[in-house]
């Protein structure tokens, strides 16, 4: 046990399992002798040598597309896109191929892969570095998506992934690369897919959000009695820890930093008014990105929901 | 002085039996008088397969099919090359390669009608299921190979696409890659010199596809697809050669798509007659059966019973894959993910379809 | 004024905006000489000749960059991508460049282009020809996204879509290319983007859909008093029109066949759930594509939200 | 004679001017002493521009930047290729592209701090927005050659990536579009041997980028990076056959990145420093200078004088960028369509950014 953050808690899940379980390889874009842009596959690369830690060619297709192939016949690749922003090259292969491989040879074939990237916002990268997509994978039956908020979901989330039969995309928040310290376990342990963390619990109102927003979402909610829901998995996402707590306190502000239109935050507004319409008091507000492009650095903070927009939601559920 | 000449490339062609089915002696004879049997039983058996396809989807026993009329030599030479241990990753055009490979016509039969039972390759036969979107299962091949090489397995990938497969950012970064890594993967371009309805000449400038090849630091032939003996040896030596851990080649099989793209197309509307016509004179099945004559291995006798055999086969595949039960709706949510989720479980229940 | 199907209301409005533009150029595989896989630009290439309506290469990335470029450089391309299955490999052109190129210059440059392509299921063809993923074009900034449903309004908003100075996707249901008939003026006209369509006028629920599933929304509300609302313009969206019937009708049904997790349905439901919940008599009902891999032709009928599915949900609502 | 060769290829190579100042005497006739003064006046500028850069970012006045210490040549060298009318596609690493063509240095820096409002190139400058995302720009090149051609304008279009540009799907899908409709466009391939972390021969087994055109039917050259002269020679040749109508190009400059990929980055951890000395002796400047000098147009007062010029200029356009007034929030909405939407207008007012 040892405070460490989350490129140490994934740098960890990664070295780990790759020691218990010869078939995992990592692959992407500077993640061996570089050990990655933001360091999180460091000294991978020593460890475990160059078959099984793989520099590949600027080519995120290529990346996932071979990467595909290794799952089907039988490896655990775990790819890495430097950034979200460069995933949507593989978007076909992801959204044609390894969500429906399974399915399409009814179960001969499958891709047990994970496609690892940082994303979001608040580094003042360059353009296209401050993606948060995850409403579009989403979307796709078949695959899954999972977005850590500590190091020490981070750790225990990947180590699922990579044993997850099926295709897992997994964020991580640039942003809380090393911003949080935290004690994580030493040994290699797993936290199940698919189940939600009650942040914080509370009466008055419930607060769903994840990775970098979550932490903003509970700064502002200081001093007040909500429950804050730290969805981990998006997809398959709770659904059973969202409505327990909906009804209990009968309102809801859900908090990301992509696009509000038609992003993930409009899947959980709508699963709860079509399942707890009548536990709601207030209507179920969204704090979001708006209908604009991602700005660069000096208008980043502009974009990005701040506490005071979290805060004034808050507030305007408690009005009803 | 100021301008060297740093790089030069050279691409080959290979033809062992030609149109009058004159072959090369010193090629020619590697092939047994059962090499060539085998070789012309498979074309008939496909043919066969196919012809009756093409009814069936006439006759709304199957769905849209995409003919293969013309490039079974290409697709039946390559796929014989291959050992049973290797994988292989067809596109939708590669009904001959399967049949090649022992895979059940019937299923093959059930695919083409619109269940996904079909695509389940069974257990010994190493076939991915057909790519509907051209090209993008390049990179899959090279990932396989990929897979094979670390794990230290000896065997090898091959990935058929088309002439238009070739356009797309898959195949490029499929290739790449093969290249860089060094991995054991044929790549087969079947070019029946038509996508739909763009001719070769403007599916990209370049005057040969294997030519592409060099662009990625490796090997590329033009065989002329037609020829299943040039299609067999150029396959054989890109596996051997795969397999010695001397990476990977593109094999670009000349060859013509005689029938429309598929049954949902009119061909009319975009190549002449004469053109095909020109082209059928080159199909694969006259060579070879004047070949074999001349050595004296074919008789009308025996085409008649290679015939009729096939005949006989599909018929009995045919009944086969119209008597197999009907699809289950709830697979629909069993092959999605490995499990069922909490909301397909859910769904399936709104759905009336437990079980 | 004929009764004529939508591929020849589209056909009508490329030639009529071609022949009155001389810088709207048509590209795909097979629009020339073919006419196009469902004949929509039948007639075309004899009549603009083939720097006008150019057969391309097998190549739906190069498709949509190429025009990006005409478009930047002063043309009007609209772009056909032959089945929405395979525009896939066209994402990042048109989420990292085409909906950005406007703010990344800050104005100095802007791609007025269409992506014409024919979405959804219901005609029983092979894998990946019945896609429906309009939600992740919704959800980027800067793309707008249009889904006409009629010989009528196909021809006068793809008229819009031409005209447009921003990047529009354009959704043509094949299942409706030639199934429904109706008199449309011979004449050039423009349907406003962004402006939904009271299909039908009622009082007790509201149902929202597009495309294909609108017709069977109609049909499944057979004898109910319900007001139908066919979107039109997915993004932006027409919220006002949403707004004021469910504010009349208390009750609101959404139907359309994409998947439903993350589906724009969802964003419809969360902005009703955000601007009316005390207006809502009942729970938000999406009825959509199931959490599952498209099928292909056999199980198609159930995968497709049938009227049966649909009736339901009306009924469910108009118990509260 | 069944295996026939029906293709070959060469790649070329160009240098004018040596790493010891030597020139060929045929091909460097056709620069005249200004032209040289002008090839040197600007890698002096656009050094200055780039080391300033490297400065103010260490001291937090400007964001991540990518230096192009070492690529002077192949970048200033080409752009002085093209005519103002032609339209220029950098990626992010080309800021002595934008320099060469006049680009306001002090927007530059703007853009650099983080402010979009500094890549609205000006009017008469047809210079695209850098491309953040390797390689994926390389097809609006090709689109707007294309959309010239149509127009019947006679101009020519370049597009600048890396060696690690050349792997993704898009440059392969916008040189086969550019190669197939015969467009002008000039391809331009800064190969610096590295893409962040990963040497060139990791990037593609082909011994050269150059090559890769054949793939798409073109011609590729190489030339000598780091020679200004051969870089401007073989881009001007490329243009003016673009013009002519007789179709794209592809040239591999070969160069060198001297620095660190980007100020983020530690060049350190994955080559070594003898790797970066052994090129130090064969960036742009140094041949270029021995070579004006011992044609006399180069004196050591000369260059003082062009040192002193350029950072003066540097340094005022620093003081305009940095007096330059604070973007105005609502500009996140403003650029984002042609006009705002009902829900943008709802936005902006929810923010309280109302005008
Ligand atoms: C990515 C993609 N784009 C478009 C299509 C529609 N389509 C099906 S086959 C075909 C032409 C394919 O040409 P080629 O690769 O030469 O193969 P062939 O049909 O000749 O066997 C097209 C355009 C598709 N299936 N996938
Ligand atoms: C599509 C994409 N993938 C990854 C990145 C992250 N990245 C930025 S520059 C770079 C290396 C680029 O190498 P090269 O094309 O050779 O250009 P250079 O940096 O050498 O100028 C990478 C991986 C990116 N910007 N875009
Ligand atoms: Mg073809
Ligand atoms: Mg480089």
């Amino acid at each position: 046990m040892g405070k460490i953050n989350i490129v140490q808690a994934i740098n960890q899940a990664l070295s780990q399992e790759m020691e218990r379980d010869i078939d995992v390889v990592l692959l992407g874009e500077d993640v061996g002798k570089d050990g990655g842009v933001f360091r999180v596959t460091e000294g991978l690369l020593s460890r475990f040598g160059p078959d099984r830690v793989i520099d590949t060619p600027l080519s995120e297709l290529g990346i996932i597309g071979a990467a595909i192939g290794m799952a089907a016949y039988g490896l655990k690749p775990v790819a890495e896109i430097q950034f979200m922003g460069f995933i949507y090259a593989g978007l076909e292969q992801v959204f044609s191929h390894a969500s429906r491989i399974r399915s399409r040879s009814r179960g001969r074939y499958s891709v047990p892969m994970v496609v690892r990237t940082p994303y979001g916002i608040g580094i003042k990268p360059p353009e296209l570095h401050s993606e948060s997509s995850e409403a579009i994978f989403c979307h796709m039956p078949g695959v899954k998506v999972v977005v850590p908020s500590t190091p020490y979901n981070a750790k225990g989330l990947l180590v699922s992934a990579i044993r997850d039969p099926d295709t897992v995309i997994f964020l991580e928040a640039s942003r809380l690369y090393r911003s949080i310290k935290a004690d994580v376990p030493d040994e290699l342990y797993s936290i199940p897919l698919g189940k939600a963390d009650i942040y914080q619990e509370g009466n008055d109102f419930t607060v769903v959000s994840w990775g970098t927003m979550l932490h903003r979402a509970a700064e502002a909610a200081e001093d007040l009695d909500c429950e804050i829901i730290d969805l981990l998995t998006l997809k398959p996402f709770d659904e059973e820890a969202v409505l327990n707590s909906v009804k209990k306190t009968g309102r809801l502000v859900i908090v990301h930093e992509a696009p509000r239109i038609a992003g993930f935050g409009a899947e959980i507004a709508a699963f709860v008014a079509e399942e707890a319409i009548e536990y709601l008091k207030a209507p179920i507000l969204r704090v979001a990105g708006p209908e604009a492009v991602i700005p660069m650095a000096r208008l980043e903070d502009y974009y990005i929901p701040s506490k005071d927009r979290i805060r004034k939601a808050y507030e305007t559920v408690m009005k009803y | 002085m100021p301008t060297q000449i740093i790089e030069k490339f050279e691409v080959k062609y290979l033809q062992i039996i030609d149109e009058k089915g004159q072959a090369d002696q010193s090629l020619i004879s590697s092939f047994s008088d059962s090499d060539l049997k085998r070789f012309f039983e498979a074309i008939i058996l496909a043919r066969t397969f196919n012809q009756r396809a093409l009814s069936l989807q006439r006759e709304g026993r199957i769905g849209t099919y995409a003919s293969i009329l013309g490039q079974e030599a290409s697709q039946i030479g390559s796929a014989f090359a291959f050992g049973s241990e290797d994988w292989l990753f067809p596109s939708f055009r590669e009904s001959g390669v399967l049949i090649a490979r022992g895979y059940p016509m019937w299923m093959l039969y059930r695919y083409w009608a619109g269940d996904e039972r079909g695509m389940k390759a069974p257990p010994d036969i190493n076939i991915f299921p057909m790519s509907v979107p051209v090209g993008t299962h390049v990179p899959h091949a090279t990932g396989a190979a990929w897979a094979m090489k670390l794990k230290g397995h000896r065997k090898a990938a091959g990935v058929y696409f088309g002439d238009g497969g070739s356009s797309k950012g898959d195949f490029h970064e499929g290739l790449n890659f093969a290249g860089v890594f060094n991995v054991p993967v044929v790549f087969l371009c079947q070019n029946n010199q038509w996508a739909i309805s763009l001719p070769r000449n403007r599916q990209t400038a370049a005057k040969t596809i294997a030519q592409k090849a060099y662009a990625y630091g490796f090997e590329g032939i033009q065989v002329d697809g037609n020829d299943i003996a040039a299609v067999y040896k150029a396959t054989r030596d890109a596996v051997e050669k795969a397999k010695r851990g001397e990476g990977p080649t593109l094999i670009e099989c000349f060859t013509y798509r005689l029938d429309d793209h598929t049954t949902s197309d009119d061909a009319l509307r975009y190549r002449s007659k004469e053109e095909v016509e020109s082209w059928k004179a080159k199909e694969p099945l006259i060579r070879l059966r004047l070949y074999m004559e001349k050595e004296g291995i074919w008789t009308r006798e025996y085409e008649d019973s290679v015939v009729k055999r096939a005949q006989e086969s599909v018929d009995s595949e045919i009944k086969k894959s119209e008597s197999f039960e009907a699809p289950n709706p709830s697979d629909i949510f069993n092959y999605t993910y490995a499990s069922l989720t909490p909301r397909q479980k859910k769904e399936i229940k709104d759905f009336g379809w437990e079980r």
